[in-house]
């Protein structure tokens, strides 16, 4: 599966030249941040998205008392409310009730809304990570090969193939295989964790790492640049000073649409049955229990939603963002 | 070799078991006639003890699925028990389960001999006669030469590493045998021979009584030397039963067709009743219980039972529950409590998981009672001959008991519990939702649980089985799980509880380390009296629960659905599943 | 032109050497650091309750005593140069490209591959044409028809595309339009097209409506912006102001300009997906290379996952190089060098 | 009435910022053989007007109003189809960039090819032997080998000749140049202006040169209009604009343009500042801010908007300021700067 993201730059439609000419006029002087945030305030879509977000970072920061008003430690079995001979939940569509908001799982009987609460942080936990390694690596080898340019970009530009060519889902599941119980100073889910950040982040960074090699590219050539070396400024002077504040923008937008497809990804490996252990609540790890008793639906849709409705926040947001920050787009 | 002394013991012993409960066996009735008449009625557990639909009416397609596949269709690699069971389609043994159903199922009957094999040595050479008038599909008599030769070529654990090893360890095999590949022209008269045509002869090495169970298992299958191909004989195995191989994609699946070579007349116990088998192997799980439900297929052929969403379906509604058998299988789900971990090495503390295992949780977690089992209070399961249910840590409703389990803990001097890691198979399910049910009864303790999954392929090989991971990660309990080769104490019990078998990996025995009950396995094995030696394996069990290094947990029960349009279905003790060679088509 | 393919194949060449090391790292030599002997990798492959011997006998018989280069070493050359299988009762010659032999069923693992690759091919190819069809329709329409409730409604839908997993898509999917409606069949059903064309579409609609909506969309949202952008272009201008009709204008001047991006995604994601579908063939349990890499991964069956690892970047990097040719063909002004 | 008329036409965009006003209120005419030059800053509403006049803001976001008629025949209220079908064929445009202009994916002779068959129903091989000959009438050497050629295969100049070989293709007799020289070197843009000329008394065609550059227009042109914000700030002969400009803004630009006799980099009677927003256009005279005369009006810049007025035989001015004090203004200030320079 390939992330589904899109990498293409913003639209431009054709706009009577005087439009753009004349709006020159009035911003200048604002940042580019300050218009993009202009921008974005307007945009409710994408604002929602991002209301969502916050919202899901809260109830992943605060699940503990959120599960302790509206449900049942998530990891509590509740046998009574399954039926022995079938193992499926008593009550109808799937034991839903006021105490059990999101009925319970069949054979254990937890309770469904608080393991999807609990399970909040494992995906926005890896993803933010997995994010943040794929932007330090893209942005690092980007920002060289785009520099240097000619050999240096050559065999940077060859790993990035060589990790696109990569079946991913299978590197990811065999050396999910192989990781040992203790290591890096973890063990248990800790370092299971570190593991998906690091196998997500890591052979995700060639998609960011072409977006900051093209624009390094295109920045190397400014005239700002070219005077700053013309005044003796050294290679690391212009990296730091010079290119990597122009990045951030792009960096920023592609960062925040990267977020989603990792959180896919992350769904994607524990419902591959390679994520954290359990008996720790995963969406994607109750999907794939789901499998099994597919004829509940609600086992299969809450967590289903949760993952799609995290997922379009992002979505909608990074869109918004990226929309915010390209001029191109209005 | 270890395992020598207890064979020998085994032996005399073994031979009494059998001779006993066979009764003489010839074992020449016509099975759809057999019983007390039959029943036609679909009922809840129709299939157990009579046969379920009898027919003699022959013709249709049997189509039977597999949601996995094979380890080998070849005789002398294959260590399944639906294979073994299936397997009788397409060849013929020296001897077999009895056919049918109720507790006869597990005595053995001759199928290629004539009789049951005859001692002589004291036990130490096992003499068959072969019936007059077998051939194989391309009508070459079948000869003595060609049963010897197959267990010979089952020797090479190279070629052949999946089957049994029992043989290469029973007989006297040559000291320099290489295999009849590497060596074509060795002797191996040592070990089997054809004294004639129709006489296979085996020369044991030390006594041993239980013959007539090994020569059922397909190493006994004659296999003509001149057809042989190693490890590809598989994609096209020569029959000498009633069907032979129309197709074979392996893989992907095969049809059987009948085999005009084969004589009824040589074969009492096959009633061969489909014209047509077609197997399709690697089917969906769950699309097979559909498929089996809907009838369009007839027949699951692990025998292991429905999963999870097609038990929902089937037990709540009358009409699908009453084409189910749910018998219990000589199999035991447990766990196991690993003494090298510390703090496990104190009994106590292995004590206190006992106590606080919450047998109820488990038992639902591995499908309630019905799809997964009774609750087991040991560790023999009932159908093996001469158990004894007991229980050493029995609790109110079985539920646990904290109390007991924290002055267990505190006599461990761990008295705010303890941290371990449990290990299960990732690829089973039920294991999952057990070691999700410990993590939850173990935490009401104080012992806190990690649960690690690993691929079942390398369980026992890489993490569970091998010594050496169990140590260096802290491993102190194992899912997992036992059924019996053959129906007794020893079948049963020696590959899991005697400390003596253990090595680097690949291990069964991942827990039991106790001198006394490697004593008793020998005092057992030793044992000549039937009663008195059952007796001692009940002891074995109770030294094993005393020990507290297995945690039981369910004696299983299988779900079997009997498919739609099915003929002449009978579940059979000994092979643990449908009687495979009786069904037929409507 | 051509001084270029040669450089992009033995590019391809390195690629591959390096991925296959670093396979044959992760199922060889990192068992090896967690500290598996030659003994304990054989006894994956014995039946139950082995003898030492047995084990013995499989680790020498699969090579494990051998050194890790040696070992990769013969898994090169016999894909270069093929391989000599013992099957006991003889000798049989794999041809090049051999992958080996299955360690669980010995059987060869090419002809496996070969036998699922009709498999991952139809669904990727009924799923593409569905998807590029689709999504490129639905995004020039909501381009022309900027703002608009199609565009609104496409777009929100595409996003939701892009944001719903496949396996939960997938699942869904099944439990209506099989378990529940009937009117697919269920998963794990597969015709070969050559056994009956009719069949082989009806068992593979679902998969591929289903893998076909997540790439949609994301093609919708791709062409959309695309058309959006060339539509502002000098020459769309020219072209209406010499008179196309704009239906021309907006086909051949504007979405070909439009398509060339997509031409270089659509690579990149038709070769990881006929490298095998891994989630929708799980989701669907349709026998394809994605289902065989999972099986070869639990069963570690290491000769079939090296194979399908192979065989599946191997697409991959097929799938770039045509792309990029085809780029060339495209845009004249792109030079090959 | 003149082959093409164009009565108070105003082209307006609604964007999210509010109403931008490209062209507003706009009328000139141009006939056979006669080239009219339209000259403004960008930004000033000169393309938009073009554009408009051969239709492309239809189906657009675009309010248009007012007439445009061509040889007898209203546009703006005529269907989009009925227009497009005189595009190309009676009335066709030169554009700007050539390079950004001509597809870059078609050969040069398949644009030219294309073009011609929407209007004529010939055989591709009749349409390419026209192509050839069309690219050299432009002047493109070995046009039966350049016409497979791509655009980014041509220089410059190439490139332009190209693009008018195009647009000529089917003999239009309106032609709109719309910035033809500005990305040409200055002996090529000679050469294109001289090339236009021949090519334009060829086909005996009018001409309309879209330029913000009086230069350029000087020796083509019959009639000039200078526009400022959308509107016509001045129009009159290339007489009257040269040697009697009235606008101030006229002055600006005749100052800044670059003469050979003058160094280039010097820019006399800069225009200060820059063109105004469109959606924001100054109260009162849209140009008071940047112009130096302003305060003469006394305040009357910044509250009202002057009208269009003719001071003397079709030449039409808009400022506040009287006939006498411009001209005055000219001859004693302007002009004299000029020329000394």
């Amino acid at each position: 599966m390939t992330a589904p993201l899109d990498v293409s730059g913003s639209a431009a439609e054709a706009q009577p030249e005087s439009v753009l000419a004349g709006a020159g006029k009035a911003i200048q002087g604002r940042s580019l941040t300050r218009i993009a945030w202009m921008r974005l305030r307007r945009d409710k879509i994408a604002l929602t998205g991002g209301i969502v977000v916050v919202l899901l970072i809260l109830v992943a920061v605060f699940a503990s008392p959120i599960i302790a008003v509206f449900g049942h430690p998530p990891l509590e079995f509740h046998q009574d409310q399954i039926d022995q001979s079938t193992l499926l939940p008593k009550g109808a569509f799937g034991g839903m009730s006021g105490e059990y908001l999101l009925g319970v799982e069949p054979i254990n009987g937890r309770d469904i809304f608080s393991r999807i609460v609990a399970g909040a942080w494992i995906s926005l936990l890896i993803g933010f990570l997995a994010t943040m390694l794929s932007v330090l690596i893209g942005t690092t080898l980007g920002v060289i090969a785009g520099y240097f340019g000619g050999w240096v970009d050559l065999v940077i530009g060859r790993l990035m193939d060589v990790f696109l060519a990569f079946p991913l889902l299978v590197f990811a599941i065999a050396l999910a295989g192989v990781v040992p119980d203790k290591g890096f100073g973890l063990e248990g889910n800790g370092l299971r964790i570190a593991m998906m950040i690091f196998i997500i982040g890591f052979f995700s960074w060639p998609s960011i790492g072409r977006i900051v090699r093209g624009q390094t590219l295109s920045l190397r050539e400014r005239e700002f640049v070219d005077a700053s070396r013309s005044l003796g400024a050294r290679n690391g002077y212009i990296l730091f000073r010079e290119i990597l504040p122009n990045l951030m923008a792009p960096i920023l937008v592609y960062a925040t649409l990267l977020i989603p497809t990792n959180i896919l990804f992350e769904a994607a490996l524990s419902f591959l049955g390679v994520g954290v252990n359990p008996p720790t609540p995963t969406w994607g790890g109750m999907l794939s229990e789901a499998v099994r008793f597919y004829t509940l639906p609600h086992f299969v849709l809450f967590p289903g939603l949760a993952i799609f409705v995290t997922v379009l926040a992002f979505n909608l947001f990074g869109d918004g963002l990226r929309d915010a920050f390209d001029p191109r787009a209005h | 070799m270890r395992r020598k002394t207890a064979l020998a013991g085994a032996a005399t012993a073994a031979l009494a078991l059998v001779l006993s409960a066979c009764g003489g066996g010839g074992g020449t009735q016509q099975p759809a006639d057999s019983s007390s008449g039959g029943a036609a009625q679909p009922a809840f557990n129709a299939g157990l003890n009579e046969v379920y639909n009898p027919s003699t009416k022959k013709g249709g397609t049997l189509k039977a699925a597999h949601s996995a596949d094979w380890d080998s269709l070849d005789p002398g690699d294959t260590y399944y028990g639906y294979s073994f069971n299936f397997g009788r389609f397409y060849w013929r043994t020296l001897t077999t389960y009895k056919p049918g159903p109720g507790p006869e199922g597990n005595t053995v009957v001759p199928d290629l001999a004539e009789g049951l094999g005859e001692p002589s040595d004291g036990g130490k050479t096992w003499t068959y006669k072969l019936k007059s008038g077998l051939k194989f599909e391309d009508g070459t008599p079948i000869t003595a030469k060609d049963v010897a030769y197959a267990v010979a070529r089952s020797w090479d654990k190279k070629t052949f590493p999946h089957g049994p090893s029992y043989l290469n360890e029973l007989l006297d095999w040559p000291k320099d045998f290489k295999g009849v590949y590497d060596d074509p022209d060795a002797d191996y008269s040592s070990a089997v021979e054809a004294t004639d045509d129709s006489t296979v002869v085996f020369h044991l090495k030390e006594p041993f009584a239980s013959m007539d169970y090994v020569v059922q298992m397909p190493m006994t299958a004659p296999v003509p030397k001149d057809k042989d191909t190693g490890a590809k004989y598989k994609e096209k195995v020569v029959s000498s039963g009633p069907y032979k191989f129309e197709t074979n994609e392996i893989g992907k699946g095969f049809t059987l067709v009948r085999n005009d070579q084969w004589d009824p007349a040589t074969d009492p116990i096959r009633p061969a009743l489909p014209d047509r088998i077609e197997v399709q192997v690697n089917v969906n799980a769950d699309d097979l219980d559909n498929q089996l439900i809907a009838g369009d297929v007839h027949l699951d052929i692990p025998g292991t039972g429905m999963q999870p969403a097609a038990l929902g379906k089937v037990l709540p509604d009358p009409a699908l529950k009453a084409r189910t058998d749910n018998p219990t299988i000589p199999r035991l789900w447990y766990i196991s409590v690993i003494p090298d971990t510390p703090p496990l090495d104190n009994i106590e503390c292995r004590k206190a998981v006992m106590w606080a295992a919450d047998r109820v949780a488990n038992q639902t977690a591995y499908g309630g009672e019905l799809a997964g089992g009774e609750i087991a209070t040991n560790v023999l399961p009932p159908p093996i001959v001469g158990q004894e249910k007991f229980d050493l840590y029995a609790t109110p409703g079985n539920k646990g008991d904290v109390n007991k389990a924290k002055q267990a803990l505190t006599a461990c001097g761990q008295p705010n519990g303890f941290s371990t890691t449990m290990t299960y198979r990732s690829d089973r399910p039920r294991e999952k939702a057990l070691a999700e049910a410990m993590e939850q009864a173990l935490a009401k303790v104080g012992i806190k649980l990690t649960l690690k999954g690993f691929p079942g392929s390398s369980y026992f090989s890489d993490y569970a089985g091998n010594v050496n991971y169990v140590k260096k990660n802290g491993i102190g309990l194992a899912a997992h799980g036992w059924g019996s080769d053959w129906p007794d104490g020893y079948g049963f019990l020696q590959a899991i509880v005697d400390s003596r078998t253990i090595r680097d990996a690949g291990n069964y025995n991942l827990s039991v380390k106790n001198d006394e009950v490697d004593k008793l396995i020998d005092q057992a094995s030793a044992e000549l009296d039937d009663a008195a030696r059952a007796k001692l394996w009940v002891e074995v069990d109770k030294k094993v629960m005393e020990d507290a290094s297995i945690l039981p947990v369910v004696w299983a029960k299988s779900l079997l659905m009997r498919g739609k349009g099915l003929t002449n279905v009978a579940y059979n003790e000994g092979q643990s599943m449908y009687d495979y060679i009786l069904l037929g088509v409507e | 032109m051509f001084t270029y393919i040669i450089k992009r194949v033995i590019g391809a060449f390195a690629m591959l050497i390096v991925i296959s090391m670093v396979t044959f790292g992760i199922f060889y030599v990192v068992p090896q650091w967690a500290g598996a002997s030659p003994e304990a990798m054989a006894s994956r492959y014995v039946g139950r309750a082995a003898t030492p011997e047995t084990v013995h006998l499989v680790a020498e018989r699969l090579g494990f005593n051998d050194p890790v280069v040696v070992q990769y070493g013969r898994f090169v050359k016999g894909l270069v140069a093929g391989a000599e299988y013992d099957y006991g009762a003889g000798v049989e010659q794999c041809p090049a490209p051999c992958f080996g032999y299955s360690f669980i069923s010995g059987q060869p693992v090419w002809p496996d591959l070969l036998d699922r690759m009709p498999v991952t091919f139809s669904l990727a190819i009924g799923a593409a044409v569905l998807w590029v069809v689709g999504g490129v329709c639905v995004g020039v329409i909501s381009a022309l028809r900027r703002g608009s409730f199609f565009d609104r409604l496409s777009m929100g839908t595409a996003l939701a595309g892009v944001s719903l997993p496949i396996f939960f898509t997938g699942m869904l999917s099944l439990v209506v339009f099989s378990y529940g409606l009937g009117w697919t069949p269920p998963g794990g059903a597969w015709t070969d097209i050559s056994v009956n064309p009719a069949q082989w579409a009806y068992n593979l609609l679902l998969p591929w409506i289903t893998l076909a909506f997540l790439f949609a969309a994301t093609y919708a949202r791709l062409t959309r912006a695309g058309m959006l952008e060339t539509m502002g272009e000098d020459y769309i201008r020219t072209a209406r102001a010499k008179g196309l009709h704009e239906r021309e204008v907006v086909v051949k001047h504007g979405l070909r300009a439009a398509l060339t991006p997509i031409l270089t995604l659509f690579g990149i994601d038709f070769g990881l997906l006929i490298g095998g579908a891994i989630l929708t063939e799980t989701t669907y349990t349709l026998p394809g290379l994605g289902q065989f890499a999972i099986l070869a991964i639990r069963n570690q069956d290491m000769p079939q996952v090296m194979g399908v690892v192979l065989v599946a970047a191997m697409f991959v990097v097929v799938a770039s190089l045509v792309v990029d040719l085809l780029y060339a063909v495209v845009d004249p002004r792109v030079r090959l060098s | 009435m003149s082959f093409l008329d164009v009565k108070d036409l105003k082209i307006h965009f609604p964007t999210d910022d509010g109403l931008v006003k490209s062209v507003d209120g706009l009328s000139f005419s141009v006939d056979r053989g006669k080239t009219l030059g339209i000259v403004g800053e960008s930004g000033s509403g000169k393309s938009v007007t073009s554009l408009g006049v051969l239709g492309l803001h239809k189906g657009g976001r675009a309010r248009i109003s007012g007439e445009i008629w061509l040889d007898g025949e209203e546009l703006n209220g005529a269907s989009a189809e009925h227009v497009r079908g005189l595009r190309g064929k009676k009335m066709a445009m030169i554009f700007q960039d050539p390079l950004s202009s001509m597809h870059p994916y078609y050969t040069v002779g398949h644009q030219i090819i294309e073009a011609y068959r929407i209007h004529n129903d010939v055989t591709r091989q009749v349409a390419r032997k026209h192509a050839i000959d069309m690219l050299g009438r432009v002047g493109i050497p070995e046009p039966a080998r350049r016409v497979d050629s791509y655009p980014h295969e041509f220089s410059g100049g190439m490139r332009q000749r190209a693009m008018i070989a195009m647009a000529l293709s089917c003999d239009p007799e309106l032609l709109i140049a719309d910035e033809p020289t500005t990305a040409l070197d200055v002996t090529v843009q000679a050469q294109i202006l001289d090339l236009m000329r021949d090519l334009q008394s060829e086909f005996n065609s009018a001409l309309i040169i879209i330029t913000h550059d009086l230069g350029v227009v000087a020796e083509l042109s019959n009639d000039i209009l200078v526009m400022y914000a959308g509107r016509c700030v001045e129009y009159g002969s290339t007489d009257d604009i040269f040697y009697r400009p009235e606008h101030p803004y006229t002055w600006g630009l005749l100052g800044s343009m670059p003469r050979l006799d003058r160094e280039p980099t010097e820019r006399l009677l800069p225009i200060k500042g820059s063109p105004p927003s469109l959606i924001n256009v100054p109260e009162g005279c849209a140009f008071h801010p940047r112009c130096p005369f302003a305060e003469r009006t006394g305040g009357k810049a910044e509250t009202e908007a002057p009208a269009l007025a003719e001071t003397e035989g079709g030449h039409l001015v808009r400022c506040h300021m009287s006939r006498d004090e411009r001209r005055t203004l000219w001859e004693t200030e302007i002009k004299p700067a000029l020329e000394t320079s």
